[in-house]
């Protein structure tokens, strides 16, 4: 019995890590509709910021995040303005090849000017601390991470549902031009929607960091996971996104727990036989 | 005239850090040796290969061979590769100096393989001697799911159970594992007194390395044992305050205090930028450079790879990682295994001490295998 | 005559909304039935109920005898069964002639072939050819479809259907955005259906509906109102209030 | 806002390479209602869309109020006064009914999604119902509410009828009148049925490939049998 | 019909150019000869049914280790034989993946595809007793082709046999897409209802398109294998189909010359700048794709055909 609890609690932390890392892919690729193989590269670039300010710099771990979050978000700005505009709307094809090619740019370039070797973010001295619950220690960072899962669960579920700027933005994505023809300034909605999903892209990078280190081929090396954690929730859908990620999580912990050798198979397994049963997705949208 | 040697390595993608090593053991080689023998000037010709691929390395040996007309294939990082080039040589008339990849039977596959790095085998036979001496009778064996991964494991088994200790579970989970809670949880449950663990440098270890201290199980006193691998020298600063302490066993390590060694750090930490990012297979590439100059000498630059090959059969010198000879029969090296230890310098960084020698180890994993 | 289509009791909730409640139809061989109603009754719903493209919750649909109320939509059409889109649904990169050509090829069971080409078989061209005279478009059909006008779409989207040869056939407001120059065309092609043909035409084209009708049925709020000539549908209360408002006084004044 | 002029000058547009309107000219005065006439594929919907800044615009100037809006994007000539109803039905597929409305709505408070509601019952019971599971009509009703409620000065309303029952037609055209006599807009309207659009309009003017071909009253054009049958390919009007 | 023979003329032509002016470099040749089969049979799912796939290396893998087993395990050693084996279980993995990816459409899909390859990949790494496992199934020893061609060091048997290869399944690819099996392969992929609604099977007929894809791809994994004679499981792997997507969309999908000109393109471009700088060409190639989707949207061949496309009829 403990040990299920165990695993539970390990399941939810992972769930919890996925969420916070792959949400703002879900934005980007289910609410703009822009399959963004980059996001990887996002988060990425945020770890990079936030080793750099916490450790060479030695900032806080609030600021460093808060450096991180910003950071990436100013870098986006003139990726977006100069690439991702030209893409929106277009064939997910095309989309896919450009996505790529950023990835792959990103890549050259933070392995030329941070070298190849991992960068740790240093966390403070209360996250590094074991937390006994009772029947098992977990790290405080852990319960860190779940609490900004939430957070962010929450915090961009009513950005999206109940703000004016959600509409607005859905509206722009169902149908640009008419969205236009109805005053919203949908250069304007797109490119603020960027910057969050960059945003918490750079998030979730720093905040997972301690799962998913910092280092150049961090970019590719997780794209798969982002990919499917938000496919089988339904991009663009926030509960469905957190579904995803906690069911996931829970069976790839309960797999690699059960039998680690088989732990590859019994997640994609899963992952067909979730989709078989939901081929839009736990709570795709409508199209 | 000049005589070329083409080599294969990952020098981009997920482990170009180790092909800056081999770049920067060749690179240091030659800035301290010179770059022509006799009157042959020596020419490096690299080929990158991201990840594991057979095909394309055969594809791009084959390319150096014909078109480029090397004379020497060397570096090949991942098993793999190596053996998937071994057909050409006899028919190319090339020597092939293994720079790291670790597998046994490489060697077997073509009389013209010679190898300068190390096995998995020769790696993880000495920590289980160690962990048994240590009073550790129960462990369980946690390797990535790949062959160094089985090799290690295998190794680890015979070494421990010969000295009478018990392997009590043998887990290989899968190269993409991002959480490694569920395993520490299966550790803690297995009731082993120890765990042998294994998985590529890399990312994973940090992973791995900080899930067995939150988990709890450093606290809970089992102990840790693997190959060096897991704290090569590069991973060290990231790992930090999480491997101080672990004790793994290695053919080298930076901090190895000898004349050849400071001499070899030096070039090398020149040649690669940073010096933290040194690691082990720039040894490997520097020792492969002294074969390959040696064998160039004893052809006198002519294109021979049963006479080159044979005149190395036996060399010994001094390597930076210690005394080490090519054994004649299996043209692998033999070497000393250091037992090391993590431990904090004066100045901060972290490093490998080595507390422990096993002398001349040869390679157990070819016996093994017959 | 017995009937050709049949359909008993259908029934689709939609939520806690009867979209198609209990509706009984049933058509014969040549019958040439209006399906109208106001917005939202339940129309296009009642097509694609029958058409297989969404499941009843009760009811059955006959179509020549045989229950095909369990078939997928491909086995329907391939019956006779054959409808088409209020919204024009076509292959935008495709031409016309393609399109027709296609649909002639899988009425006849050879759209699967491999080794062979429309192009090189003169009785589909000719087939398709002569079709797309027949509406008018014929100039177009070299053009891809997403470069000529909507109104002409929907001449294609009816040219598709005809080209099916169907024994039963539904058309989906055929004439909304297009022109009242080209409707005559839709008009003509409709008269020139083989006579055995059961044709059931939604419209809100009042002039085309009763030009058309021998027989005309009033749904509203998914429910059948009205079922009877076209003379009588003008003078019946319900229907004049809930759908023809004025447009029953000109008729009945003309 | 009150009503506003349009006046087009030399107009020319198309899509990409194509070019579908030559040299487009005339004046629509504040509260004037003007009808857009044509046989198929003439243009009548490229100038809308011209008007709205969603085709590529080769030359000439568009006037709204006075002031040029020719060089300005699609949503700035939305919110200065410009609203538009294209032939496809474009309701926001994934939003419902309500959110549909609201994006329609600009500056305005919330509660006026009321008066759409008011315009059309229907949408009401629907408010819910994502747009993609609207029928036909309703679509339609929609994506004119959802124009109207933005308070435009002037309204482009490309076959606002289609597929519409007929009851619902004379209420809509009969509204559309009375918001154009209380001059709260200019309305340009392109229908099919010509009869339905000459009693509505105040003028008329044809197109005929991308060219005005025609300039009138109702009155004059139900005289001219001859322009009607050549220019509108029908053979009478009744 | 005609551009057609133009075609074979130009991949034969480009062929000869290749073996004259790069005879040092024909294993590269022929290694993109291969992926070229590869892509050739993506874009028959990708770009003529619509079907978003990051799997279809599974295809190729399956291909690969047929032909490489049944040479290392059955001593099935005539090449003939080896690339007859290596269609059919292309075939076979084609069937299977079809019916696992058919299930859903768009993103679901594509993570579907996904699976497919992460299981196919996980299934031979363990097998290893038949596959080799990670270390690659060597000991593949093909026979001369007839009897009468050894495959040699510098690889000229390989790539004639390729291309010849090469040319056989151009030909029949491009008579398939142009039928009305092909026609209704395009009609599905800009919409399903609609052929629905013209009584045909849209599920049936993707399958027979996945199969037969399936099939071509086998026939690139099986040339891999005969050529290199070892086989890895990176030709079961998820980059392996995410290059082949690269290449694909960068040539231009839904024509088949796209597929060509696409592998020709990034794998030459690859190994040119891979061996000028084997550190940082990664970002290059990066900058390559930006490139491509900046100037030529429709990729290589789509845009230079639509280009030619507008003039003609402006010409006209
Ligand atoms: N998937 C759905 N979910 C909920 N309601 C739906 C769905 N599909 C249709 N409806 C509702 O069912 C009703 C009937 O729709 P239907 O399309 O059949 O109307 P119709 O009679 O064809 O109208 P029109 O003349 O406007 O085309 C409408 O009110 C519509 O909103
Ligand atoms: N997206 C497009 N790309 C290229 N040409 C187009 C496009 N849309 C329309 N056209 C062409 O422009 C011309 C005018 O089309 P438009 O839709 O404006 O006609 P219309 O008068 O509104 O016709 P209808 O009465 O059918 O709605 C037609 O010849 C059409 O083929
Ligand atoms: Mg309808
Ligand atoms: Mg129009």
């Amino acid at each position: 019995m403990q040990t299920v609890f165990s695993i539970g609690v390990d399941a939810l932390a992972y769930g919890m890590v996925l969420f916070v890392i792959s949400i703002g892919l879900s934005v980007t690729m289910g609410l703009m509709r822009v399959v963004n193989l980059a996001h990887g590269a996002f988060a990425m670039i945020g770890g990079y910021i936030a080793s750099y300010a916490a450790r060479d710099l030695g900032l806080a771990y609030a600021f460093a995040v808060l450096i991180a979050v910003v950071g990436t978000i100013l870098i986006a700005i003139p990726i977006e303005r100069l690439l991702y505009r030209r893409i929106y709307g277009q064939p997910e094809l095309t989309q896919v090849l450009m996505t790529i090619g950023i990835t792959f740019c990103i890549i050259g370039i933070a392995n030329y000017i941070f070298g190849p070797t991992l960068k740790t973010i240093p966390t403070p001295e209360t996250l590094r601390q074991s937390v006994s619950l009772g029947f098992r220690t977990v790290s405080a960072h852990r319960l860190f991470v779940i609490a900004c899962g939430l957070a962010v669960a929450l915090g961009l579920w009513y950005f999206i549902e109940r703000t004016a700027f959600g509409v607005k933005l859905r509206a722009a994505v169902d149908n640009a031009a008419m969205a236009a023809a109805l005053g919203v300034k949908t250069q304007v909605v797109y490119a603020v929607s960027f910057a969050v999903a960059v945003g918490l892209a750079a998030f979730g990078g720093v905040v997972g960091a301690e799962l998913l280190p910092i280092e150049p081929y961090y970019a590719l090396r997780y794209m798969v996971t982002f990919l499917v954690v938000v496919s089988v929730g339904g991009a663009g859908s926030i509960p469905g996104a957190l579904a995803a990620c906690l069911l996931l999580g829970a069976i790839d912990t309960a797999g690699r727990y059960l039998m680690p050798e088989f732990g590859e198979f019994f997640f994609y397994l899963a992952v067909i036989a979730i989709v078989w049963i939901f081929p839009r997705g736990l709570a795709g949208r409508a199209k | 005239d000049t005589i070329k040697v083409g080599v294969v390595g990952p020098f981009s993608g997920p482990f170009a850090l180790q092909g800056k090593n081999f770049k920067a053991g060749i690179d240091a080689y030659m800035a301290l040796n010179g770059s022509t023998v006799g009157d042959d000037t020596i020419e490096i010709i690299y080929r990158d290969i991201p990840t594991a691929d057979p095909a394309q390395s055969k594809a791009l040996s084959q390319e150096l061979v014909v078109k480029e007309g090397v004379q020497y294939l060397a570096g090949f990082y991942f098993t793999p590769d190596a053996m998937a080039a071994t057909p050409l040589l006899e028919q190319a008339n090339v020597p092939m100096v293994v720079m790291n990849a670790a597998t046994s039977a490489i060697v077997t596959k073509s009389p013209f393989v010679v190898r300068t790095s190390f096995t998995t085998w020769q790696t993880s036979t000495p920590i289980a001697k160690v962990a048994f001496d240590g009073g550790t009778k129960k462990v369980i064996s946690v390797v990535s799911d790949y062959g160094p991964g089985v090799d290690a494991e295998a190794a680890f088994k015979a070494g421990f159970e010969k000295a009478g200790g018990a392997v009590v579970e043998a887990i290989r989970m899968p190269l993409q594992t991002n959480d490694f809670s569920p395993i520490m949880q299966r550790i803690k449950d297995s009731g082993a007194e120890g765990v042998f663990a294994f998985l590529p440098s890399g990312p994973t270890t940090l992973g791995f390395v900080k899930a067995f201290n939150e988990n709890g199980l450093k606290d809970a006193g089992i102990k840790f044992f693997a190959p060096g691998d897991l704290t090569q020298e590069s991973d060290l600063p990231a790992l930090g305050e999480a491997a101080l302490g672990l004790q793994t066993t290695f053919h080298y390590a930076v901090s190895h205090d000898s004349a050849e060694n400071k001499k070899f750090v030096e070039a090398a930490a020149k040649a690669i930028g940073n010096p933290a990012e040194l690691s082990f297979p720039a040894v490997g590439a520097y020792d492969g450079m002294h074969v390959i100059y040696k064998m160039i000498e004893a052809t006198g630059g002519e294109q021979d790879a049963a006479k080159a090959v044979d005149a190395v059969k036996g060399l010994s010198w001094e390597s930076p990682r210690g005394p080490v000879t090519i054994d004649p029969e299996s043209r692998h090296i033999t070497q000393n295994i250091y037992l090391r230890e993590v431990a904090k310098a004066e100045d901060g960084t972290y490093y490998n001490k080595e507390i422990q020698t096993f002398e001349k180890q040869g390679d157990p994993g070819l016996a093994a295998a017959k | 005559m017995s009937a050709i289509f049949d359909v008993r009791n259908l029934r689709k909730m939609f939520g806690g909304l009867a979209v198609t409640n209990d509706v009984s139809l049933s058509m014969a061989p040549g019958d040439r039935v209006a399906l109208i109603g106001p917005n939202g009754a339940g129309k296009t719903t009642f097509v694609n109920l029958v058409t297989g493209n969404i499941l009843p919750n009760s009811g059955t649909v006959t179509l020549g005898g045989e229950d095909v109320t369990r078939l997928g939509p491909t086995q329907r059409v391939r019956r006779g069964l054959v409808r088409s889109f209020q919204v024009t649904r076509l292959f935008s990169e495709m031409t016309p002639e393609e399109h027709v050509s296609l649909a002639i090829l899988q009425r006849e069971g050879r759209s699967g072939k491999m080794f062979a080409s429309h192009r090189a078989m003169p009785g589909v061209m000719d087939e398709a050819h002569a079709l797309l005279a027949k509406l008018g478009i014929a100039q177009l059909a070299g053009h891809r479809v997403s470069e000529i006008a909507y109104g002409q779409q929907r001449l294609l989207e009816l040219a598709l259907a005809l080209a099916l040869k169907p024994k039963v056939l539904l058309l989906d407001e055929p004439a909304a955005g297009v022109p009242q120059s080209d409707t005559a065309r839709i008009e003509q092609a409709i008269a020139d259906l083989p006579a055995d043909l059961a044709v059931l035409m939604i419209e809100h084209d009042m002039d085309l509906v009763f030009r058309f009708a021998k027989r005309v049925i009033v749904l509203a709020a998914g429910e059948i109102i009205f079922d009877g000539s076209p003379d009588a549908v003008t003078k019946d209360a319900r229907v004049r209030q809930a759908y023809l408002g004025s447009y029953a006084d000109a008729r009945s004044v003309a | 806002m009150p009503a506003a002029s349009l006046e087009i000058a030399g107009l020319s547009a198309g899509y990409g390479q194509t070019r579908v309107l030559e040299d487009i000219s005339f004046c629509a005065g504040a509260g004037r209602k003007l009808a857009v006439l044509g046989r198929n594929g003439m243009g009548k919907s490229t100038l809308f869309a011209t008007l709205a800044g969603q085709t590529k615009r080769y030359g000439g100037e568009i006037r709204l109020g006075g002031q040029p809006i020719e060089g300005i994007d699609s949503a700035s000539r939305a919110l200065k006064g410009l609203g538009y109803v294209p032939q496809s039905r474009d309701v926001f597929p994934t939003l419902t009914v309500e959110e549909n409305l609201f994006v329609g709505l600009k500056a305005r408070p919330r509660s006026a999604i009321e008066e759409a509601y008011a315009m059309f019952p229907r949408l009401k019971e629907r408010r819910k119902n994502l747009g993609s599971q609207l029928s036909g009509g309703e679509q339609q009703m929609l994506t004119t509410a959802r124009t109207i409620l933005g308070q435009p000065s002037v309204l482009l309303l490309d076959e606002p009828l289609e597929g519409l029952a007929p009851v619902i037609c004379e209420e809509l055209m009969a509204a559309f009148g009375t918001l154009a006599a209380s001059g709260e807009m200019t309305i340009l309207l392109v229908e099919q049925r010509i009869q339905s659009a000459l009693d509505f309009a105040d003028a008329v003017i044809i197109l005929e490939r991308g060219r005005i071909a025609w300039t009138g009253t109702p009155a004059a054009l139900a005289a001219d049998q001859h322009t009607v049958e050549t220019l509108l390919g029908v053979g009478g009007l009744h | 019909m005609t551009r057609d023979a133009i075609g074979v003329l130009v991949i034969a032509a480009f062929a000869l150019v290749g073996y004259f002016l790069f005879p040092n470099n024909l294993a590269l040749l022929t290694r993109i000869t291969a992926i070229a089969l590869l892509v050739l049979s993506l874009d028959l799912v990708t770009g003529y049914c619509g079907v978003a796939t990051l799997g279809h290396a599974a295809l190729f893998g399956a291909g690969a280790y047929g032909a490489g087993i049944a040479a290392a395990h059955f001593g099935i050693t005539d090449p003939i034989a080896m690339l007859a084996v290596g269609i059919v279980s292309g075939a076979i993995a084609g069937l299977i993946s079809g019916v696992v990816v058919l299930r859903a459409h768009g993103l679901p899909q594509l993570v579907l595809s996904i699976a497919i390859i992460h299981l196919a990949h996980e299934a031979a790494n363990k097998a290893s007793g038949w596959t080799g496992g990670s270390d690659g199934l060597a000991g593949i020893m093909p026979d001369a082709v007839f009897g009468l061609w050894q495959f040699d060091l510098w690889g000229r048997t390989a790539y004639v046999f390729g291309i010849v290869l090469l040319i056989v399944a151009f030909v029949i690819l491009r008579q398939i897409v142009r039928s009305p099996f092909g026609m209704l392969c395009r009609g599905i992929r800009q919409d399903p209802v609609r052929v629905r609604a013209m009584g045909a099977s849209v599920h049936g007929t993707l399958i027979k398109m996945y199969a037969i894809s399936g099939a071509v791809a086998g026939a690139g994994g099986a040339l891999n294998a005969i050529s290199t004679q070892v086989v890895g499981l990176d030709s079961l792997s998820f980059t392996l189909s995410a290059e082949a997507l690269v290449m694909l969309v960068l040539g231009g999908t839904g024509s088949l010359y796209g597929a060509l000109i696409g592998t020709i393109t990034f794998m030459w471009f690859e190994d040119v700048v891979s061996a000028a700088n084997p550190f940082h060409w990664l970002t290059i190639v990066g900058a390559l794709l930006i490139a491509v989707v900046l100037f030529a949207p429709k990729g290589l061949y789509g845009s230079v055909a639509a280009y030619f496309e507008r003039r003609g009829r402006k010409g006209r």
